[in-house]
This record gives structure tokens, C-alpha cells and sequence, in this order.
């Protein structure tokens, strides 16, 4: 048994590390629904969730409940196999595509195996290729749900999605050729490197970032990827108001979840991406000689921690009172812990800088979905072809010849 | 500018007909005959003085012969025939007589032809004609002169067939062409055989070759390929000059207009044949054998058809005959090797021959178109100048002193006279000579003399135009000093004419067999018996059809039998008719139509586009705009292409080959 | 070596099945949207063989182009359409069995002839770096530039063409 | 490493398997994907022997050919809208007439 163990310690390893971003990213989802609901709801000045649960923190799981128990309709003359693989599909390419992405510079030392954050081992040749192949996959999911469910809404909405996903994956992908240019590599961990100050140059932190020379590409990038992800304001293939549900009209219940779940996973692909490319990915944005700034998470955890025990306390609900001034302490006694293990502080410095940057994505796509309205589909079409396409394409032009200029006068 | 400007442009005079011809036979039919005139008159004229001229150079030149390439015409091998004009002796006289003749029967015809439909027409085949007798006497070799040959056939054929609403016309015409192609078919194999013997044409190189003495040393005698060469050249002779047994075309002829028979059908074309004799001497003089079926052969025309001449009504139809035995006179003479006689006849006979038509034309133009001496006499007072040229004329071809006649019959009986057994000849020939004075004269005296047999009130007689007149009277002054060249010989002096020709023929006179002495004295008594032979025929003929008509009807009536076959010309047309004639057209209609052309011919050409049908039937199918079998077939090639790669000797290597 | 060869084996025999049985599902399935994915299944089993071989790039565009492009605009094309289940018209009779052994013929043919020529290269000298990105950019934009500027223009006529066809005619 | 042998074998079935598709199977759609079936297998082979033979220019072509197939399938599908749109059918064996 231990020999085996010993024999296939990788694998047994990387299906470890499998399970737990498999938890960590649904559960993160379910949240992402709960925080995006609250966010909305104060935009539009309402309360939001706060029912079930402290401040409706247990919405999700509500939520979660309501999606498994629910009766699964299938509905008649729906094309059975890909009726059921339409959401597989998408679920499965969704989560696969956060597989690829790097969470942290440096391996942990556990066992005498160095465990890297993120599943693909870091030296992917071709890790942003491999991200964008799934993310063109993913046309499939919606297209096949749309078709599958032989209803013409869904089918609207699902010609609609892929023909909205083909054409903005074009200036999706010529967006990050600039950032390939500069960086020399498909690997996502020589793009955050080459953002890193080179040795024997002047640490310029948040100024060495790719966003701000790509500041074309990165707003083509962004947009491009929204509307990917078929969000507001480019979510036409759910335009309630046209197609009642869009490409899942038809879908209820766990399969009608997957969807939902690969939307907001895809969310988070995209984050995490727009952070890895544009905004130096775990790199902090001071520059390395400001070390008082490596406590910064354990500044921004304990007061956290000690206001959520606040709120805690004066919560109405006995649940309230009891659960939250409990997270409360955890979420403090965590910074303590970074305070008083250096080690664990100096390594949690990447991470804490990406998942923060993640975060912030996060919320602006909350907030533009709060405040945007949705495109009309022939403006979403020539939006795309006609001003996303031609700037990613002359952003790069610019680029190349800007590196020539520095390869040609640039000196060193 | 060359020296010689007009020989070395010799090509000039043939070009210029031909323009003429051109001209009138495109723009000719809108115009009215005044233009058609001055181009066909012109054109002919002109080249009539370039011929002059060219004369005058070749004289200037020192009488060399002037050969001269001026484009390869056939290139093959080691075949050359080039559009090569060469000029000599020979030449000179051919191209005068036949320019110059020419030219006077064009005037005369715009005369004769001025109320006829088609008088382009007729002038453009006219000159056509002179283009193609003038490439024939010019040309250089063999093929060029071959073409001539055969382009004074064609143009001899559209003129014969002038009038082609005449079915007899018409059928003259065609009679004329088929019996020339006999005679042109063994031409033809003529010079193939000298082409694979010498593998040369041309005229100089190919006599070297043949007077090269290895050849005859080496047997090359009587009936070897000389002679085969020589008879068959002789074959084509003797269809061009209508004699024994190909002349049965040339009375035929006579349905053509009036100006063609002068000059076509007795001045010009018909004396080819001897001109290709005369031309060929150097070939003829290895084979005995050919010579003396020469001489046999032209004897006997001169004899039979001067027979036939008898007692024929139609002018023309006499004229013709008269015709046929004089080309046979000269044959005899080149048969017997007097090949400079041969030409001297030639030349005189062009001119009083010609002047026999004209002046017959002109009685027909008088009597309105009337052939038929019966119903003509007492003419001699109505149309005097017409008279008197054409009784030049028969004196001249009857052969009194001191005509042209007299002194070309003259040395052609002497030629015969004189080669080792000649004598059959020469008596034949002087017997001949006899007929033609009868039958000349008994033209001369039914047509002029006599009370007249026709109706004044149908026939106005009157005296043609001076644009016929002035030929008729050129050519008689020619018929009288024409044979004055050879006036000498009989003054014991060098024949001048003889001694012309002598570079072409190289001085072979049968008159230096003998000594000078005895050939003179020989030569007057020869004379003495030819002039007296003419007188007696003259006589004859007088007695019988102005002392006593009526016994040449009784005559006729004594001797029915041998009348009536020479009436009929022997029956040679009926015999040819049943002998071949219809022999042949039922070969073409029952096996060569109904069966070669029918069901062969026919049948392949339906049966290959049955076949293509079917085919494409078959095929269409394949062709179902079906991809799917499209695809098929695609995988079917690529199978096949696969196999040969695979089974291929050494295919791993190409296939490596492919990979690396 | 030993382990690592009967397990990249196994990778490639079970990759293998993958695409042989999807192409096999594309010819069996009867409605194209069903063939299409198993196409794309195809494709994937493809890209999975280069990523074995180590051509990473070449996998990397094939799923993208061609899973990620050309299929869907197949899969486009077809719901545009509203393809239904292809109907048994048997007009070419060759499709059949004849075809099926015709094309055996071929298989047979192609995989014997190259493999015995393969037979001779599996000597040839392996290099030890394959694929690196780099070099392929290289060579498409120094050795093959021209070629590739010559797709850029076949890839605008295309554009241009497809609007020219797709667009109605104006009536 | 895996014997060369084997992908060309197996490009060589996958090649197969799309010409009887073509054959065999009658809506255009389908027999153009087949096309690209056939281009894959190829595309297989060439990887593999670029592979064997330790050169890129194989993965190169690969490119090319992708390439080409995209612009083939963009012209290809316009064509095919265009004969659904004027002949009502997908189906190859009701469109074998040049002109309606």
C-alpha cells in the first residue's frame, strides 16, 4: 500500500489537489451568488438576501438544496444525449479552464514533494493556449443546450451565444497578443514574471504591470471576456425579455445549476486571467523593499474579524449571534497567525495579492451587470467586429513595432 | 540596278497575265469592256515587251543560259523544288511565241468575243492561260513546269467549256481535262522514275547526270529506265499535244470560242507536249527505242488524222484535224532527232495555224456564227481581207515556197529522210503532206470560191473589225517571212535558226550526218518533191470542188464504205466509249458507288458516329452530378495510383523519398 | 523508459479507440449535429495525440481552430439551417458496400505503403526538443514567411467570398 | 515513445473512415465534415513524421492546412446555406442538377 502510495505520490497528489478546487471553487460560486446578489440589491437599494441565515448567508445553500430537490422535467422531443451533455459540457470546460491557472509563485514543502498552487504543473508551454482552446469549447455548451431543448427560444439563444462567442473570441485572443509579445511565452508564469522587475532595474511595482502599456488591449480583453462569459451587458443569449430563458429555458433544476455554476466559474477564469495578464497576477504592487507592506493581509483580516464579531454580537437573530461572532475570530485568529508565522506570511503573500485582485474583478462585474443595460444584438455584432476587433488588431501592430523601437534604440 | 534588270526579275513576265487575270476576274464583272480590254491587253502586251526585252539582255548576255532560284517552292529531304525560271534558246522562242501570239489573238478576241456574255470572264481564263503556258516554257525543273502543264490544262478546260450551257461544250470540256489526266498520269510517273533515278528535277543538273556516259555505258540502252522515263514523259506528251491515241479531244476542243482554239488549241498549249520533247532531248537521245516511237507515233497522227481532215464540213472541226497531224509532223521531226526542225515547225506553225483560226473566226463572225462549209462558197469577194490572210495561211501550211511552211516541213521530211531507215517515214510524211494540201485547199475553195450555198436573206456578210483584222494581218506577214530563218540552208549557208538552237540541242542535225555538199544538194531535191506533192494536192482539190463538184459527191458515193469511216473519224470516239467509256461508268456506279461509297465510305463514317453515340450514351451515366459517385471514382484513381506505388520495383525508396 | 513507454502506449491506444469510434459515430449517426460532435470528439482525441507527440502548439490550434471555430460554425450552419435527420435516398448505388470496400482498399493501401516507408525513418535521428513554440514561429515567419503571407490573402478572399454567398440577394 | 507505425496506421484508418464517410453518408453538411475528417487524418500523419523525423516543418504544414481548412469551411458553409436556401434540401442526391 505505502509502496503504491510512494509509487504514484503525483497522482495521488494531483487528485487531492483535484477535490479541493473542486470544493473551494463551488463553494466559491455559491457565494459568488450571494455576493453578487447583495451587491446588486444595495445598487438598486434594496437589501438583498438576509433571510436565511446571518445576513442570508446560508442563501447558497439554500440555494444549492432547492437546485437538487426540485423536479427535473426533460421535456418532450428534446434530443436526449445532447439535451444531457449540453451542460455537462459546460460545466465540465468551465472548471477544466480554472485547472490551468497558476495560484501561487512557490511550491509548499509537504511529504518531501513540492505541491505547487494549481493542478497543471507551472511549466505548461502553452498554458494561456490551453485556456483559450477550453474557453472556444465552451461555445458547445450553449449552442447544444440551445438546440437540444427544441424549443425556439432556446435556439435563438443559442445561435445568438455562439455566434456572440465566435466573434468576440477573435478579439479576445488578438487582445492578448500584446501581451504575449512582451511577455515571449504562453506560459501564465513567465506572463506574470515578465511584469516582475528584471534584476538590475528599478522596482516600479504596480507601474511594471502589463495594464499599463496594454491599456488597449486590456479594455478589448475585458470586454471581449464578458461578453465570453455571456454577461450583462452582452448576455443576449438569456435575454429574458426576448427569449424568456434564452439557450437553458428548457433546463431546470441540477442541469439548469451546471449552467449557472459554469457561468460564474467562467467569471472567475476571466478574473483570474485579466489578473495574470494585465495587473501582474501575485505580484504585489509596492515594490519589494516596502516589506511593512507584507502584513498588509493580516491588517486587512483582523479588523475584518474583530467587526464581524461587532456585528455579531448585535445581530437579532439568536443563529445570528451565535454563528457569526464565531467567523469572526476565525477570520482575525487567520491574520494573527500570518503575523506571528513569518514563513507562512511571506507565502501567502502571492496568493493573497491574486485572489484579492480576483476579488475586485469580481465585484466590477457585479457592479457593471448592477448599472449597465443589455446591447442590442446587431450593436453587440458590429461592437464586436467593428471596434473590438480593429483596436486588438492595431494594439498589436503598436506593440510589435513599439519592441522593435526598444530591441532597435532600447540599448542593453 | 542589276545589269540584266528584267532576267534577273524574270518571274515578271508570267506574274503579269496573272495580275491581269486577277484583276478582271474580281473587279472585271462590273465593268464594262473597255477596262476589261486594257487590263487583259495590257497585262499580256506588257509582258510581251518585258519578254523582249529580256530577250535583248539574253542576247547581251552571249546567249548563256541564265538559271536563276527564286524561293524554294517544296523542301523535302533531299527534294527540291524551287520556283526556279531558267532562259535559253528553246526558251526564247517558246516565251516569243508565245507572248507575242498571244498577245495578237487578245486583240483579236476583244474583236471576236465584244458581243459574247462573260467577257471577263473570258479574258481573266485568257490570261490565266498565257500565267501558266508562261511558267511551263520558263520553268526550271520539272515540277515547276509541271505545274504549268497542268494549269494550261485547267484554264484549256474553262475556256472549252466557255459556253458551259452548251452541253456539248460543256462534255468537250471534260472530255479534254479526263484525256489530258490519262496523259499527265504517266508524266507524273515519268518524273517520279527520273526523281529516283537522278533525285534531282531540276533541268541542268539532271541532264548532266543523264549525259554523264557511266550512265549510258552502263546498258542504260534501249529498254532500260531511260526509255521506261522517256515514254512516259512522251505518254503526257502525247495527251497535251493530242496525239495517237489521246487526240480525240482536241477536235472536241473546237466548242470553245474561236480566240481559244487559235491559241490555246493550236499556237500554244498543244505544242507542250513537243516543247517537253524538244526540252527532254537530252534523255530521249539514250533510247532509240523512245525516239523512234516518237516518230512512229507522230507520223502516224500526222498521216490519220490528216486523213480524217478529208472530208470534214465543220472549218473548224478541218482546222483542227490539220492541227492533230501537224503536232504529229513535229513529233516525227523530234523522233528523228530534229529537234531544232521540231521547234522551227513549232514556231511557224504557231503563227500560220493561228492564223488559219482567226481568219476561220472571222468567216464565222461573217456567216453569224455559221461552221458548216456546205452552206458557205463565194465568200472570196464579201470579206477580201479575210481571204487573203487565210489563203497566206494554207499556202504557208501547204508548203509553198517561200512560206514559213516550206521550210520547217521541209527540214523535219529531210530529218526523217535522212536517219538510217526513215525512208516509211518520210514517204508517210510526204504523203501527208499531199492530204494537207487537199483538204487546206478544199477548205479554201468550199469556204471563198464556188456559187454560194447559203440564203442572203438570213446571212448578212460582212467584213470584220480592224481590231480582227490587224492580227489576222501581223500574222500573215509572219507566216510569210517566218520560215526566212532557214532560208540560208538552201544557199548552201548555215541555217541560221539550227545553229540558235544548236547550244540546247548540241548540234545532233541529221543534217551533218552526211557531207555539207550532198546535204545541200539533197535538201533542194527534197524540196523540189514536197513543193510538188503541195501542187498536187492543190490540184486535186481544185478539180474535184470547182471544175467538178459533183464528183467529189460521186467520189464519196464510189468509195462509200471508207467515207463513211472517215466521216465518222474511224468510230475511235465510239470505240473508246465502249471500250472504256462505259466500262468505267458502270464500275463507278454499280461497285465504286453502290458498294465502296455507299456501304464502305457511307457506312465507317455512320458507324463511327453510331459508335460515339453509344459511347456517349454509355458514358453519360458516369456523368449523374451524383458527388457521391463522383467520390467514387476518386477513391477508384487513388486506389490505382496507390497500387502502382506500392507494388512499384523499389517503392519503399520512393516512398522514403516522398518522406524525407 | 520501461513504464513510461506502456503508459504513453496506453495514452495513444486509448486516444486511439477514442478516434477511430468517434469517426466511426460520425458515419453511423444519422443527424449531422450528432456527427458533428462526434467529429469534435475526433478532433480532441487529435490534439491529445500531438500533445503526446509534444507538439503542443499544433494541439493547442487544432482545438482552437478547429474545435473552437471551423465546428462551430458547423454546428452553427446546421442549427441555421435546422438540419433534421438526413433522409435514405439510395440513388448512387456504389455507396454502399462497394464503396466500404473501396475504401478498405484505400486504407489498407495508404497504411501499408507509408508505414513500410515509416518502417525505414523510425531510425531517423529524434531530436531531443520538439516543438518548442519558438522554433515553429520561427520557421513560419523566416523560412515559410511567404506561404503565410499567402494564407493571409486566402483567408480575406474566403471572408469575402462567404459574405458574397451567404448575403441575400436584394429582390 | 510510440512507434511512428501507429499514427500512420491510424491516420490511415481515420483517412479511410472519412472517405466512406463522404461516400456513404448523404447531407452535404455531413460529407463536408468528412472532409475535414480526411485533413485531420492527414494532419495526424504529418505531426507523426515530423515527430519521427526530429524536423518542424511537418507541425508547420499542419498550420497551413488548418488554415486552409478554416477559409475552406467559411466559403464551403456559405456555399451550402446557399444550395438549403435555393434547392429547400441538404440531401446530395437531390442536388445533382447544375441549374434549377
Amino acid at each position: 500500500m505505502n509502496s503504491f502510495l510512494a509509487a504514484n505520490a503525483e497522482l495521488l497528489i494531483t487528485i487531492v489537489k483535484i477535490a479541493l478546487l473542486l470544493f473551494v471553487v463551488l463553494t466559491v460560486n455559491a457565494y459568488l451568488t450571494w455576493f453578487e446578489r447583495k451587491v446588486v440589491a444595495h445598487i438598486q437599494s434594496r437589501w438583498g438576501p438576509h433571510r436565511v441565515g446571518p445576513h442570508g448567508l446560508l442563501q447558497p445553500l439554500a440555494d444549492g438544496v432547492k437546485f437538487l430537490f426540485k423536479e427535473d422535467p426533460t421535456p418532450a422531443g428534446v434530443d436526449k444525449f445532447v439535451y444531457f451533455l449540453a451542460p455537462l459540457l459546460a460545466l465540465s470546460l468551465a472548471l477544466t479552464s480554472i485547472a490551468l491557472i497558476p495560484f501561487g509563485p512557490d511550491p509548499i514543502h509537504l511529504f518531501g514533494h513540492d505541491i505547487y498552487l494549481g493542478i497543471a504543473p507551472p511549466d505548461v508551454n502553452i498554458g494561456i493556449l490551453a485556456l483559450f482552446a477550453i474557453t472556444a469549447m465552451g461555445v458547445y455548451g450553449v449552442a447544444l443546450a440551445g438546440w437540444s431543448s427544441n424549443n425556439k427560444y432556446s435556439l435563438f439563444g443559442g445561435l445568438r451565444s455562439s455566434a456572440q462567442m465566435v466573434s468576440y473570441e477573435l478579439a479576445l485572443t488578438m487582445s492578448v497578443v500584446g501581451v504575449l509579445l512582451m511577455a515571449g511565452s504562453f506560459n501564465l508564469k513567465d506572463i506574470i514574471n515578465a511584469q516582475a522587475p528584471l534584476p538590475g532595474h528599478p522596482d516600479r511595482g504596480i507601474l511594471g504591470w502589463n495594464v499599463w502599456p496594454q491599456i488597449l488591449g486590456f479594455f478589448c480583453f475585458f470586454v471581449a471576456a464578458i461578453a465570453e462569459t455571456n454577461r450583462v451587458p452582452f448576455d443576449l443569449p438569456e435575454a429574458e425579455q426576448e427569449l424568456v430563458g434564452g439557450f437553458h429555458t428548457e433546463y431546470a433544476s441540477f442541469k439548469f445549476a451546471m449552467f449557472f455554476i459554469a457561468e460564474y466559474t467562467s467569471m472567475i477564469t476571466v478574473s483570474c486571467l485579466c489578473t495574470i495578464m494585465f495587473f501582474g497576477g501575485w505580484l504585489s504592487p509596492f515594490p519589494a523593499s516596502w516589506t511593512f507592506t507584507h502584513y498588509l493581509p493580516s491588517a486587512i483580516l483582523i479588523p475584518f474579524g474583530l467587526w464581524v464579531i461587532w456585528d455579531g454580537i448585535r445581530y437579532e437573530t439568536i443563529f445570528g449571534r451565535v454563528i457569526l461572532p464565531g467567523v469572526g475570530t476565525a477570520i482575525a485568529a487567520l491574520g494573527a497567525v500570518f503575523v506571528f508565522l513569518p514563513g507562512v506570511n511571506d507565502f501567502i503573500q502571492g496568493p493573497f495579492w491574486l485572489l484579492s485582485k480576483i476579488l475586485v474583478f469580481l465585484f466590477v462585474y457585479v457592479w457593471m451587470r448592477g448599472t449597465l443595460p443589455r446591447f442590442r444584438y446587431d450593436q453587440l455584432m458590429s461592437f464586436g467586429w467593428k471596434l473590438l476587433l480593429p483596436v486588438s488588431i492595431v494594439n498589436v501592430i503598436l506593440t510589435s513595432f513599439a519592441i522593435l523601437a526598444k530591441l532597435q534604440w532600447g540599448g542593453k | 540596278m542589276p545589269t540584266h534588270p528584267i532576267l534577273e526579275y524574270l518571274w515578271v513576265i508570267p506574274l503579269l497575265p496573272l495580275l491581269g487575270s486577277a484583276i478582271n476576274g474580281l473587279f472585271g464583272a462590273k465593268w464594262p469592256n473597255k477596262y476589261v480590254n486594257i487590263a487583259a491587253i495590257g497585262s499580256t502586251g506588257l509582258s510581251f515587251l518585258f519578254a523582249l526585252e529580256a530577250v535583248r539582255e539574253f542576247f547581251d548576255s552571249g546567249q548563256v543560259l541564265f538559271h536563276k532560284e527564286f524561293f524554294t517552292w517544296i523542301a523535302a529531304g533531299n527534294f527540291r523544288a524551287g520556283f526556279d525560271l531558267q532562259m535559253d534558246q528553246l526558251t526564247v522562242v517558246m516565251v516569243l511565241v508565245v507572248t507575242g501570239v498571244g498577245w495578237l489573238i487578245h486583240i483579236y478576241a476583244t474583236g471576236y468575243m465584244a458581243h459574247e456574255g462573260g467577257y471577263y470572264r473570258f479574258f481573266s481564263y485568257l490570261n490565266l492561260f498565257m500565267f501558266f503556258m508562261l511558267i511551263l516554257v520558263l520553268a526550271a525543273n520539272y515540277v515547276l513546269l509541271f505545274v504549268g502543264w497542268e494549269g494550261v490544262g485547267l484554264s484549256s478546260y474553262l475556256l472549252i467549256g466557255f459556253y458551259f450551257l452548251k452541253k456539248s461544250a460543256s462534255d468537250a470540256g471534260k472530255k479534254a481535262f479526263i484525256v489530258n489526266r490519262i496523259g499527265d498520269f504517266g508524266f507524273m510517273l515519268g518524273m517520279f522514275l527520273l526523281f529516283r533515278t537522278f533525285h534531282t528535277l531540276d533541268f541542268t543538273t539532271l541532264f548532266q547526270a543523264a549525259s554523264n556516259p557511266a550512265w549510258v555505258s552502263e546498258g542504260w540502252g534501249q529498254f532500260g529506265t531511260f526509255t521506261i522515263a522517256c515514254l512516259l514523259l512522251f505518254m503526257g506528251a502525247c495527251g497535251k499535244s493530242a496525239q495517237l491515241p489521246l487526240y480525240v479531244w482536241l477536235p472536241d476542243a473546237m466548242e470553245g470560242p474561236t480566240p481559244v482554239s487559235a491559241l490555246i488549241h493550236a499556237a500554244t498549249m498543244v505544242t507542250a507536249g513537243v516543247y517537253v520533247v524538244a526540252r527532254s532531248h537530252m534523255l530521249f537521245a539514250h533510247s532509240e527505242t523512245a525516239l523512234v516511237v516518237v516518230a512512229i507515233v507522230g507520223c502516224a497522227t500526222a498521216f490519220f488524222a490528216a486523213t480524217i481532215g478529208l472530208v470534214q464540213t465543220d472549218i473548224k472541226k478541218v482546222l483542227a484535224y490539220s492541227t492533230v497531224s501537224q503536232l504529229g509532223y513535229m513529233f516525227l521531226a523530234c523522233g528523228v532527232g530534229a529537234f531544232s526542225a521540231g521547234i522551227f515547225h513549232l514556231m511557224t506553225h504557231a503563227f500560220f495555224k493561228a492564223l488559219l483560226f482567226l481568219a476561220a473566226g472571222s468567216v464565222i463572225h461573217a456567216m453569224g456564227g455559221e461552221q458548216d462549209m456546205n452552206r458557205m462558197g463565194g465568200l472570196s469577194k464579201k470579206i477580201r481581207w479575210t481571204y487573203g490572210t487565210m489563203l497566206i495561211a494554207t499556202l504557208a501550211i501547204t508548203g509553198i515556197p517561200p512560206l514559213a511552211g516550206f521550210f520547217s516541213k521541209d527540214a523535219i521530211l529531210l530529218g526523217a529522210y535522212q536517219i538510217p531507215g526513215g525512208h516509211p517515214l518520210y514517204a508517210l510524211g510526204l504523203l501527208t503532206a499531199l492530204l494537207t494540201s487537199f483538204y487546206m485547199f478544199r477548205l479554201i475553195f468550199l469556204t471563198f470560191h464556188g456559187k454560194q450555198r447559203y440564203d442572203d436573206r438570213k446571212v448578212h456578210v460582212h467584213e470584220s473589225p480592224w481590231s480582227m483584222l490587224g492580227p489576222l494581218v501581223v500574222l500573215a506577214v509572219l507566216s510569210v517571212v517566218g520560215g526566212w530563218l532557214a532560208a540560208p540552208a538552201f544557199l548552201g549557208r548555215p541555217d541560221y535558226f539550227a545553229n540558235f538552237l544548236t547550244p540546247v540541242f548540241g548540234g545532233r542535225e541529221s543534217a551533218e550526218v552526211l557531207g555539207e555538199a550532198a546535204a545541200h544538194t539533197l535538201e533542194l531535191t527534197l524540196a523540189f518533191v514536197a513543193v510538188g506533192a503541195a501542187l498536187a494536192g492543190w490540184g486535186v482539190a481544185y478539180w474535184l470542188y470547182l471544175v467538178r463538184p459533183e464528183k467529189a459527191d460521186g467520189l464519196a458515193k464510189s468509195m462509200a464504205p471508207a467515207y463513211r469511216i472517215l466521216l465518222n473519224k474511224y468510230y475511235v470516239d465510239e470505240l473508246y466509249d465502249a471500250v472504256i467509256v462505259k466500262p468505267l461508268v458502270w464500275i463507278s456506279t454499280n461497285v465504286l458507288w453502290k458498294v465502296v461509297d455507299v456501304e464502305a465510305i457511307d457506312g465507317t463514317v455512320n458507324g463511327i458516329a453510331g459508335g460515339t453515340t453509344a459511347i456517349g450514351d454509355g458514358v453519360r451515366h458516369t456523368q449523374s452530378g451524383n458527388t457521391r459517385s463522383y467520390a467514387v471514382w476518386v477513391v477508384v484513381g487513388a486506389i490505382l495510383i496507390l497500387a502502382v506505388i506500392f507494388f512499384w520495383p523499389g517503392a519503399e525508396k520512393t516512398a522514403v523519398g516522398m518522406v524525407r | 523508459m520501461g513504464r513510461e513507454m506502456t503508459a504513453s502506449l496506453v495514452v495513444f491506444f486509448v486516444l486511439a479507440a477514442l478516434a477511430v469510434i468517434g469517426a466511426l459515430s460520425l458515419i453511423i449517426q444519422k443527424h449531422p449535429i450528432h456527427s458533428a460532435l462526434s467529429l469534435i470528439v475526433v478532433m480532441v482525441a487529435l490534439a491529445g495525440l500531438y500533445l503526446l507527440m509534444g507538439a503542443e502548439f499544433v494541439a493547442a490550434v487544432q482545438i482552437i481552430v478547429y474545435g473552437g471555430a471551423i465546428m462551430v460554425l458547423f454546428v452553427f450552419v446546421i442549427m441555421l439551417l435546422n438540419a433534421g435527420v438526413e433522409e435514405h435516398t439510395s440513388i448512387s448505388k456504389m455507396a454502399g458496400a462497394p464503396g466500404l470496400l473501396l475504401v478498405v482498399a484505400l486504407a489498407g493501401f495508404v497504411s501499408a505503403s507509408i508505414a513500410r516507408s515509416a518502417a525505414s525513418v523510425q531510425t531517423a535521428s529524434q531530436s531531443g526538443t520538439m516543438s518548442s513554440t519558438k522554433e515553429i514561429s520561427g520557421m513560419i515567419f523566416k523560412d515559410f514567411v511567404y506561404p503565410f503571407e499567402l494564407t493571409s490573402f486566402l483567408i480575406l478572399i474566403a471572408i469575402l467570398g462567404a459574405t458574397v454567398l451567404a448575403q441575400r440577394e436584394k429582390s | 515513445m510510440v512507434p511512428t507505425n501507429y499514427y500512420v496506421i491510424l491516420s490511415a484508418i481515420l483517412f479511410g473512415l472519412g472517405v466512406f464517410a463522404f461516400i456513404f453518408k448523404r447531407n452535404i453538411i455531413t460529407i463536408f465534415m468528412s472532409i475535414e475528417l480526411m485533413l485531420n487524418a492527414v494532419n495526424l500523419a504529418f505531426v507523426a513524421f515530423s515527430q519521427a523525423l526530429g524536423k518542424l516543418d511537418g507541425q508547420v504544414f499542419v498550420l497551413f492546412v488548418i488554415v486552409v481548412a478554416a477559409a475552406e469551411a467559411a466559403v464551403g458553409l456559405g456555399i451550402i446555406i446557399l444550395i438549403a436556401r435555393n434547392r429547400q434540401t441538404l440531401n446530395v442526391e437531390r442536388v445533382d442538377l447544375l441549374k434549377l
